[in-house]
């Protein structure tokens, strides 16, 4: 039903971490996301009820030439900074340039996916031209990066640091003041280019990092939402103290826990091993059992299932590790390990010591393991620890996760390519074939075609099964009703610039 | 047997009949104690009387119930476990027993004061002189502040504390322990009360203070006549200043009287006994102390017959009953079935006292030879960091001779501990030496020091903090067996343990006990064992003695003695009781603030004393005969013990001196031979 | 006075300097980089130059006596640096929540000593009755409660019951004091608890002690009210020790709050250590333990000179 | 008030067992220690008083209130919170006996040898005690388990038993040392320096044995803190990793995100760790006023 939206009221939400810097493009986490992103607008972004439709934020339309190497983007008129100044396409190189090619002493954490950029071109204030040096498949979705914040070019000119320390876009709320450790406030931008938006009057975003404490703080209404997920059971217990009073959204999540080895390691040099391990688990009773208690749900293969990229599920059974007979998959597994010469498989496994969804699904696939006689000794170490554990090859066994802001191959695959490419395979093995096809994949511009380059990147992935995913999370949000206007999404990263969002109160 | 009925004596009340002239009657009192060993019962029927103006001395064994008799009658037995099931307390013709507690508190304080033994706990540390003075005047007499405070610098006046008005400003740990008697006196005086109860108020004390503190009491009662009773085991005390004396064994009253009869004529063994065993510097010294031997009972197991029996030279079968309080030929009061045989002087007490020399045989070489040594502390205290050096030994030298005794005496806190410490290499002197069989100690190596370790002992004051509580004694005494290889194996090390306790006269039984398993005498003879078993030649005794009850004090010098002559073994007997070191001593050191004053035959200083602090010091210490006692004139030593943050300059003594001049205060009179053996440092002699 | 405070203060230095060398080589010892956990907790590829740089930026590409050469050498002219998360001064990070902890540890021991001491005195007066067990009883329970675990059952009972939990932005008391109590009164209890459970017990067993006194003696045989024997000599003199237990726990407060805050979401010293801590900000942590430190030795100093105020032997000697 | 007659060891001694006699005196004490010699019982016997495996996954009971089946209900996994709770007992009680015996151990014999030798050693050890103990215990405990690692030995973690005993030492050295030097300054440990006995044996014969009563009330007082303390470390995620059944973890982690719903799941174990703490200070105050001769009669 559509409801003709009202001005006013501040709205509060809770986010679980805090943004450790300002800077959106040396930034990664959500918890930057949530606070930080209502002060900005990218060029495109996705068109939430249709995602993973892109549509325009600061541009007005966009045209690509058919080879896929020139981008040109128009600009909305009437672009304000909060300062006031005007924004043009002088702003949208500037940032771009900064995301590319960083000036020495700032941070581009997603640089390299900017690579094929060769030039940025302003023929006028309101145009922006982009020419690429290869094709890439992934190019519009990259310019609907939530990451992509558009900086004024004059500050960026007299400090390519500004950003870190002040918050100064053209989004539709203000900067007002962060209290470390306690809350982020932002108020309405009376000037924002999209006229009588944003409704809010502004927001508060209170850090809380306890989940009782996250949920307790929902249900007595004194926060009316969190946008990251919640787990079922906190979902159960506010539906049930204030189910009248709230929303329930669901969607798969573009994140998964996975399994990985470390292949410098006996005997985890062995496929026959690595594969065994990850056909003792029965993935679809797990999804089904753990969805009642963690944010995970779905069985899926390198991609979020539902995807239009990824395995269909007729495809996905046949896929090693997905059969739906688990004592047959056990019974290989069995074989394997003896084949290997394996006998009493005790190892460490190292997990990441953050309770949700980590240890559920730890605690999970190691009595999965333990169902084939393997052992598997718990490790959580604080997540500095473990990153450094994962990173340095300090470990057997370990449980990696793979999340992104979009469903994009180009991302989601990067933790499989061989070590040696991708920084964030932490698996120690370089396998050319899946390096190879990534390449093509990231090329070719044809759906049908990249499908079945990512099929076959697939299947050799898990049948070496380096690194195998357990269960596709799920994504669960729990809204007070009065929120109207925002959007669910498969990503926490989306959709979180809060312009349409408005209370009825 | 009924505890009711126990209550009631079987003797006729003998006692003189009431008239107005007495203030407090006790009754019939019983005292018990809930503990978790039973019930104790502390006093049993106890009877007796004070009239106005009188003193009434209480002396007993320890533990025989006099502090409990006090504070029973003050009505301050400890609530939760101290219970008065029978008895009458009349004073001035009320009955406290049956006082509301509000009452009784009216009575406290305001007719009936109590001072008690330790004056450095008893009064309250954070509140100031005058306003623990003042408090019972504005209670009981509803003085307005400024009323009170008059009355309290009076009051200080009187017990003789100068510039009172800037006293009472004061907190007690600002005065020292004689002063801090004094102002306890002045509490007690604040509301002109009608009795005053002294519970040991001396023995915390110096002699020279202490013989000033009682000098005061007295005083102060006959001029503003008011009762007082003293509790105290020192019989010297009770014959200078009681009138009568109430003598307590195991919780009952054994004998009372007038104070010359029960000193010259006692009616009960037990005071016969008590009175022989302590050493007197009135009469020439006998060569063994008599004891009474054997323990007091005890009191939380039911009893019959004469509580004394067990200990009685003269037990008969009629002991077995319990004998009643009769009136003796002397007008007094006696336990004792056989006290009319006293009285007859058809019983003699033959203990194992008398007879047995003194060995004196003096050898031209000392054992150990002390020369101008020094001790120095460096101190830091409290919030303003302020340090000091505390000069506790200067200068002193002195020789012992194997098979001798030197007795060193002197004031609290005047060095006799630290030159004893430094003799054992417990601490290192600041400057001098000390000679043991011609090395060193202070300069000896570690291998030379281990030898000569053996030949050193020492015997401390405290029997039950001088042993290791988790140890046997059989461990205790074979420890240095052990360590030093005296005993080939375990056989012969527990065969030599045997010895060394039958030496000391313990049973081999004993072996297996722990310290806490036996009395403060038996303590002390292990220690003296745990010594014994390095076979030194040298022991030092630090207040060996002191701590014990007079009945076992004698046991145990007679011990040492014995030793003595048989072992040929030398000691440093440091004490401050001057009839104990007199007793046992050939030769005495005196000591005042650090310093040697003088040094002479233990006959020769007791007989012609010639320095002034010496004088002083004999005349201070009551010997236990009223006749002399009360024909005396005190000749007080003025002034408190100086300071060792401030020491007078010139002569140590001369704050105090009655000789005193302005050369005194120059110059550090020297220790110099008088008469051969005889050293006095002091520039009048 | 003056002398002994001066030498107090300068006894402090050693210290701190220990204090600081030991939190230094720890964390530096401890595993894990705050770059790598900044850069890549929430996944994404990262190039290793972005790495570098941050590295470089946060200074830690230097050598690491440089590192606590700076460190101290700042310390000495008051700059304590920024936190490598935030980038923001450590001074603010920590002022701004600083107030909060202080107010909840202020709170708490308002709270515990005026239960304690009240309930230590009557349980000491009364010792073996009835009232005495259920002081006793309550005192070692607060002992055995673990304070987080009663935080956590407040906020259970407070949203069960009142479907109501504590506000969870802090505004000064200043400013809104009812907002603020009603934020922070729980936490103090949580914490207070446990405080005022060890005070109970301190009050009663000195006093019991004290009790036990000669002086004791002399005032009820100077035939001072019983109220005023209580009162004027017995519980002055038992504070004293009380009054160390009660600098002492007020000093380790910070410490206990560091789980309590966790329960109750407050944005204050104790939840900013764990997670500077969980983080390897350096310059924050070192920082926290410093203060934390500083804050121990002062108030243990404190302590002293109130012990001297309240009692003469040492005020005098 | 102190009297013990001087007669008091003339009783015939009756032979009576040292535990009867502290039930006897100390009746609330000896209630402490029944409770933890069941504690004790149930974590030895766990595999035979445990109704449920405690690590066995149950996806159909998960979350599951208190019933006949389940007294105390089940966790997030399904597992039986009765049965991790008489499990975690075993682990409560390793880990608090064990830091506990290792904290007052080591800070003991600091403490002892620190009085004895006084001087520069005792000061020396002092300024590195005090820097200890203005060390936050948490950051201490962290940097411990992120220094040392896990060193998992049968399931308990060493270094976390470390990590909680450090805090201890100073404070235990403290107590212990101003015991060791009012003995020291008994005239018993003179008579042992003058019987020329070596400093080994002075200390271990003479002093050591008689710090035994401070040092045993703070070791009970210890085992206390060290439960909480390890409750405290896991419920910052410091402590005992799942699946192994422990009290404090069962209060953190996974059961932070369900406690609100399933409040069981929390309730016990508090209780249970509020209990064996409860016990564990009931019995060490029983012991001190037990061992303390002023107390006795
Ligand atoms: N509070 C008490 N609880 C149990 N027994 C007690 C208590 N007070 C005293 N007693 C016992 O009562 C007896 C008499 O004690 P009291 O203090 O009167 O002896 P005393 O004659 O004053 O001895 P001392 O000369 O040593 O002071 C002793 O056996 C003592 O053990
Ligand atoms: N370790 C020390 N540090 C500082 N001063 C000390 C020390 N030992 C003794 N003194 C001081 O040295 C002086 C002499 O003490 P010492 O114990 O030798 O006296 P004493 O004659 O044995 O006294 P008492 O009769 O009281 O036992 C005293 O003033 C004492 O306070
Ligand atoms: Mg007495
Ligand atoms: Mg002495």
């Amino acid at each position: 039903e559509a409801q003709t939206p009202k001005r006013g009221g501040i709205l509060k939400f809770a986010v679980s971490a805090e943004p450790p810097n300002y800077d959106c493009h040396g930034a990664t986490s959500f918890a930057f996301i949530h606070p930080v992103r209502p002060h900005y607008n990218t060029l495109l972004k996705f068109d939430e009820p249709s995602y993973p439709k892109v549509k325009g934020d600061l541009a007005q339309s966009w045209t690509v030439s058919p080879d896929g190497l020139t981008y040109t983007f128009k600009l909305k008129p009437n672009i304000k900074f909060h300062d006031g100044s005007a924004m043009t396409s002088a702003d949208v190189k500037a940032t771009y340039e900064r995301i590319a090619n960083p000036p020495t002493g700032v941070v581009s954490i997603r640089k390299a996916a900017y690579e094929d950029i060769a030039a940025i071109e302003t023929p006028d204030p309101q145009t922006v031209v982009f020419k690429l040096k290869a094709r890439n498949a992934s190019m519009l979705t990259n310019f609907a990066s939530p990451w992509d914040c558009i900086y004024s070019g004059a500050k960026l000119k007299d400090d390519p640091k500004f950003p870190e320390k002040n918050v100064m876009g053209t989004g539709p709320f203000k900067f007002v003041e962060h209290a470390a450790g306690s809350h982020w406030v932002g108020e309405r931008f009376a000037d924002y280019f999209e006229k009588g938006k944003p409704y809010l009057d502004g927001y508060r975003a209170i850090f809380i990092r306890n989940t009782a404490a996250r949920v307790n703080a929902l249900q007595a209404g004194e926060v009316l939402a969190e946008f990251r997920g919640h787990s079922p059971a906190d979902q159960a217990k506010l539906v049930s103290a204030v189910g009248d009073k709230v929303n329930v959204h669901e969607s798969p999540w573009i994140c998964s826990l996975v399994v990985t080895f470390n292949a410098e390691k006996k005997p985890f040099d062995d496929a026959r091993v690595r594969r065994a391990l990850s056909l003792a688990i029965d993935r679809w009773q797990g999804a089904q059992a753990l969805s009642k208690i963690a944010l995970v749900r779905h069985v899926g293969g390198l991609l979020r299932p539902g995807f239009d990229l990824a395995t269909s599920p007729a495809d996905l059974v046949k896929l090693p590790g997905y059969g739906k007979d688990i004592n047959k998959a056990r019974a290989e597994a069995k074989k394997l390990l003896a084949e290997a010469g394996v006998k009493d498989l005790k190892f460490k496994f190292l997990n990441r010591n953050v309770p949700m969804p980590y240890t559920p699904v730890g605690v999970f696939v190691i009595d999965q393991w333990r169902q084939i006689g393997v052992i598997a000794e718990h490790e959580q170490p604080e997540t500095k620890a473990y990153i450094g554990n994962l990173r340095s090859g300090n470990y057997e066994v370990g449980l990696d996760f793979n999340c992104d802001a979009v469903d994009d191959p180009n991302l989601q695959l990067l933790k499989y390519i061989s070590a040696d490419k991708s920084s964030i395979n932490y698996g120690r093995y370089n396998d050319r074939k899946l390096d190879e096809l990534y390449e093509k994949q990231k090329r070719e511009l044809d759906p049908k075609k990249r499908s079945a380059l990512l099929r076959d990147f697939e299947k050799h992935a898990l049948t070496e099964a380096y690194t195998f995913p357990t269960i596709w999370w799920h994504r669960i949000i729990v809204n007070w009703k009065q929120i109207k206007g925002w959007h669910m999404s498969p990503s926490h990263y989306l959709n979180q610039d809060l312009q349409d969002v408005w209370l009825d109160q | 047997m009924t505890l009711v009925e126990s209550y009631q004596q079987p003797e006729t009340k003998a006692r003189s009949a009431r008239s107005d002239s007495v203030l407090l009657d006790v009754d019939n009192l019983h005292v018990h104690f809930e503990t978790t060993r039973g019930m104790v019962r502390a006093v049993e029927g106890l009877s007796f009387d004070v009239k106005r103006g009188e003193i009434v001395a209480i002396v007993g064994e320890s533990g025989s119930g006099k502090s409990v008799s006090a504070l029973s009658i003050m009505r301050l037995l400890p609530k939760m476990t101290g219970r008065i099931p029978h008895g009458r307390i009349t004073f001035d013709g009320r009955n406290l027993l049956e006082l509301s507690d509000e009452e009784m508190r009216e009575i406290r304080g305001r007719h009936i004061s109590m001072i008690f033994q330790e004056p450095m706990t008893s009064l309250n540390p954070i509140l100031t002189i005058g306003l623990q003075i003042t408090e019972p005047l504005q209670i009981h007499l509803g003085m307005t502040h400024e009323q009170a405070h008059e009355r309290a610098i009076e009051l200080l006046g009187l017990v003789g504390i100068p510039d009172p008005a800037r006293r009472l400003e004061q907190y007690p740990h600002q005065f020292s322990g004689g002063m801090r008697q004094r102002v306890m006196i002045a509490i007690g005086l604040a509301c002109n009360p009608k009795l005053i109860i002294a519970d040991e108020p001396t023995t915390a004390l110096d002699v020279t203070i202490q013989a000033q503190i009682l000098e005061l009491m007295k005083d102060l009662s006959r001029r503003l006549n008011i009762a007082l009773i003293i509790i105290t085991h020192n019989l010297g005390v009770v014959a200078r200043y009681a009138d009568r004396v109430i003598v307590m064994y195991a919780a009952r009253l054994v004998e009372e009287g007038v104070a010359e009869n029960v000193f010259h004529k006692p009616r009960h063994p037990y005071s016969m006994g008590l009175l022989r065993s302590v050493p007197r510097l009135d009469r020439p010294r006998g060569a063994k102390l008599e004891t009474i031997e054997g323990l007091p009972p005890n009191l939380a197991i039911m009893m019959s017959g004469c509580r004394f029996a067990p200990r009685c030279p003269f037990k008969i079968e009629k002991c077995a009953e319990e004998p009643a309080l009769l009136r003796t030929d002397l007008g007094g009061l006696s336990r004792c079935h056989r006290h009319e045989e006293i009285a007859a002087g058809k019983l003699a007490w033959t203990g194992g006292g008398g007879g047995g020399e003194v060995s004196a045989a003096r050898k031209t070489t000392p054992l150990l030879s002390v020369r101008d040594l020094a001790k120095h502390f460096e101190v830091r205290s409290g919030l303003r960091g302020s340090g000091g050096t505390v000069r506790a030994v200067q200068d002193v030298s002195f020789d012992i001779y194997p098979g001798e005794t030197l007795g060193l005496v002197g004031e609290s806190g005047c060095g006799k501990t630290t030159v004893g410490r430094l003799i054992l290499k417990l601490e290192q002197p600041s400057a001098g030496e000390i000679r043991f069989a011609g090395t060193d100690i202070t300069k000896a190596s570690a291998a030379e020091m281990k030898a000569l370790r053996r030949k050193i002992q020492v015997i401390f004051q405290d029997p039950y903090s001088s042993l290791n509580p988790r140890m046997t004694v059989g461990e205790i005494i074979g420890e240095p067996l052990h360590v030093y290889k005296l005993a080939a194996g375990k056989r012969e090390q527990h065969a030599r343990v045997q010895e060394l306790l039958q030496q000391v006269g313990l049973r081999p039984e004993m072996a297996a006990r722990y310290p806490h398993q036996l009395s403060g005498g038996q303590r002390q003879r292990v220690g003296i064992a745990r010594a014994l078993a390095m076979e030194p030649s040298f022991i030092v005794c630090d207040e060996a003695v002191s701590a014990l009850d007079v009945s076992i004090q004698g046991q145990i010098i007679n011990l040492l003695e014995d030793l003595q002559r048989r072992l040929g073994l030398a000691y440093l007997f440091i004490a401050h009781d001057l009839a104990v070191v007199r007793h046992i001593s050939m030769r005495v050191v005196v000591m005042y603030f650090g310093r040697v004053m003088e040094v002479a035959d233990r006959d020769t200083i007791y007989a012609e004393p010639l320095h002034p602090y010496t004088k002083v010091l004999l005349d201070a210490a009551p010997v236990p005969d009223p006749t002399i006692e009360k024909g005396r004139e005190p000749r007080l030593i003025k002034g408190e013990l100086p300071s060792h943050l401030a020491p007078p300059s010139g002569c140590v003594f001369n704050t105090r001196c009655p000789l005193a001049s302005e050369e005194c205060r120059q110059i550090v009179p020297p220790l110099r031979e008088i008469k051969p053996g005889h050293a006095v440092a002091c520039i009048k002699v | 006075m003056l002398r002994y405070t001066f030498h107090r203060l300068l006894l402090m230095i050693p210290t701190l300097l220990g204090v600081a060398v030991l939190v230094f080589v720890l964390l530096r010892m401890m595993p894990g980089d705050i770059v790598e956990l900044r850069l890549l907790m929430d996944g994404g590829q990262v190039s290793p130059e972005a790495l570098a740089t941050e590295r470089v930026r946060l200074g830690l590409d230097k050598p690491f006596w440089l590192q606590f050469y700076d460190w101290i050498t700042g310390i000495m002219v008051g700059d304590f640096g920024t936190s490598m998360w935030t980038g923001r001064p450590v001074i603010e990070e920590i002022g701004s929540r600083l107030g909060l902890s202080l107010q909840v540890a202020v709170m708490a021991t308002i709270l515990a000593v005026s239960i304690a001491i009240p309930l230590g005195t009557i349980s000491a007066l009364y010792k073996d009755s009835w009232i005495d067990h259920v002081v006793r009883i309550f005192a070692i329970a607060g002992l055995a409660v673990p304070s987080f675990w009663l935080g956590m059952v407040i906020i259970l009972l407070l949203l069960y019951n009142f479907q109501w939990i504590p506000p969870l932005t802090y505004v000064p008391i200043w400013e809104d004091p009812i907002h603020n109590l009603s934020q922070l009164i729980w936490p103090a209890i949580a914490v207070g608890y446990r405080y005022s459970a060890v005070a109970t017990r301190m009050t009663r067993s000195t006093l019991l002690e004290v009790l036990q006194e000669d002086y004791i003696r002399t005032a009820r045989a100077k035939g001072v009210y019983e109220r005023l024997v209580i009162s004027r000599h017995a519980v002055r003199n038992a504070l004293l020790p009380v009054v160390t237990v009660i600098g002492l726990e007020f000093a380790f407060l910070i410490g206990g709050l560091v789980v309590t805050e966790q329960v109750f979401n407050l944005n204050g010293i104790g939840k900013l250590f764990v997670e500077t801590v969980t983080r390897n900000d350096y310059t924050m942590v070192q920082a926290l333990v410093m203060l934390v430190a500083a804050f121990f030795i002062t108030v243990n100093f404190v302590v002293d000179l109130l012990y001297a105020a309240l009692d003469p032997r040492i005020r005098y000697r | 008030m102190t009297m013990v007659s001087p007669d008091a060891a003339f009783r015939p001694r009756q032979p009576r067992h040292p535990v009867i006699e502290f039930a006897r005196a100390q009746p609330t004490g000896m209630a402490g220690l029944a409770f933890i010699v069941i504690l004790f019982v149930a974590g030895v016997f766990a595999d035979f008083v445990a109704p449920y495996d405690p690590l066995t996954l149950d996806y159909g009971a998960m979350l599951a209130p208190p019933s006949w089946e389940h007294w105390m209900g089940t966790d997030a996994f399904g597992r039986d919170v009765f049965s991790r709770i008489i499990y975690g007992a075993r682990t409560a009680l390793a880990v608090g006996f064990l830091a506990s015996l290792f904290g007052s151990g080591i800070g003991a014999a600091i403490g002892v040898v620190s009085a004895y030798f006084g001087g520069r050693i005792d000061m020396a050890i002092e300024r590195f005690m005090d820097i200890l103990l203005s060390f936050p215990i948490i950051v201490l405990a962290l940097a411990v388990v992120a220094v040392l690692g896990k060193f998992p030995v049968g399931g308990l973690d060493l270094n976390l038993i470390v990590a909680i005993a450090i805090p201890m030492i100073p404070k235990v050295a403290r107590v212990v040392r101003s015991a060791a030097l009012a003995i020291r300054g008994l005239p018993y440990i003179d008579a042992a320096r003058a019987a020329g006995y070596h400093h080994s044996r002075i200390i271990f014969r003479h002093i050591a044995p008689n710090v035994v009563a401070p040092f045993l009330i703070m070791f009970t007082a210890f085992i206390a803190q060290a439960i909480l303390l390890e409750a405290s470390l896991s419920f910052l995620g410091l402590g005992v990793t799942e699946p192994t059944p422990a009290w404090g973890l069962m209060l953190s982690g996974t059961s932070q995100e369900f406690y609100s719903q399933a409040p069981w799941m929390i309730l016990f174990p508090g209780v249970a760790i509020s209990l064996a703490v409860f016990a564990f200070n009931l019995f060490g105050d029983a012991l001190r006023d037990y061992l303390d001769p002023r107390f006795k009669v």
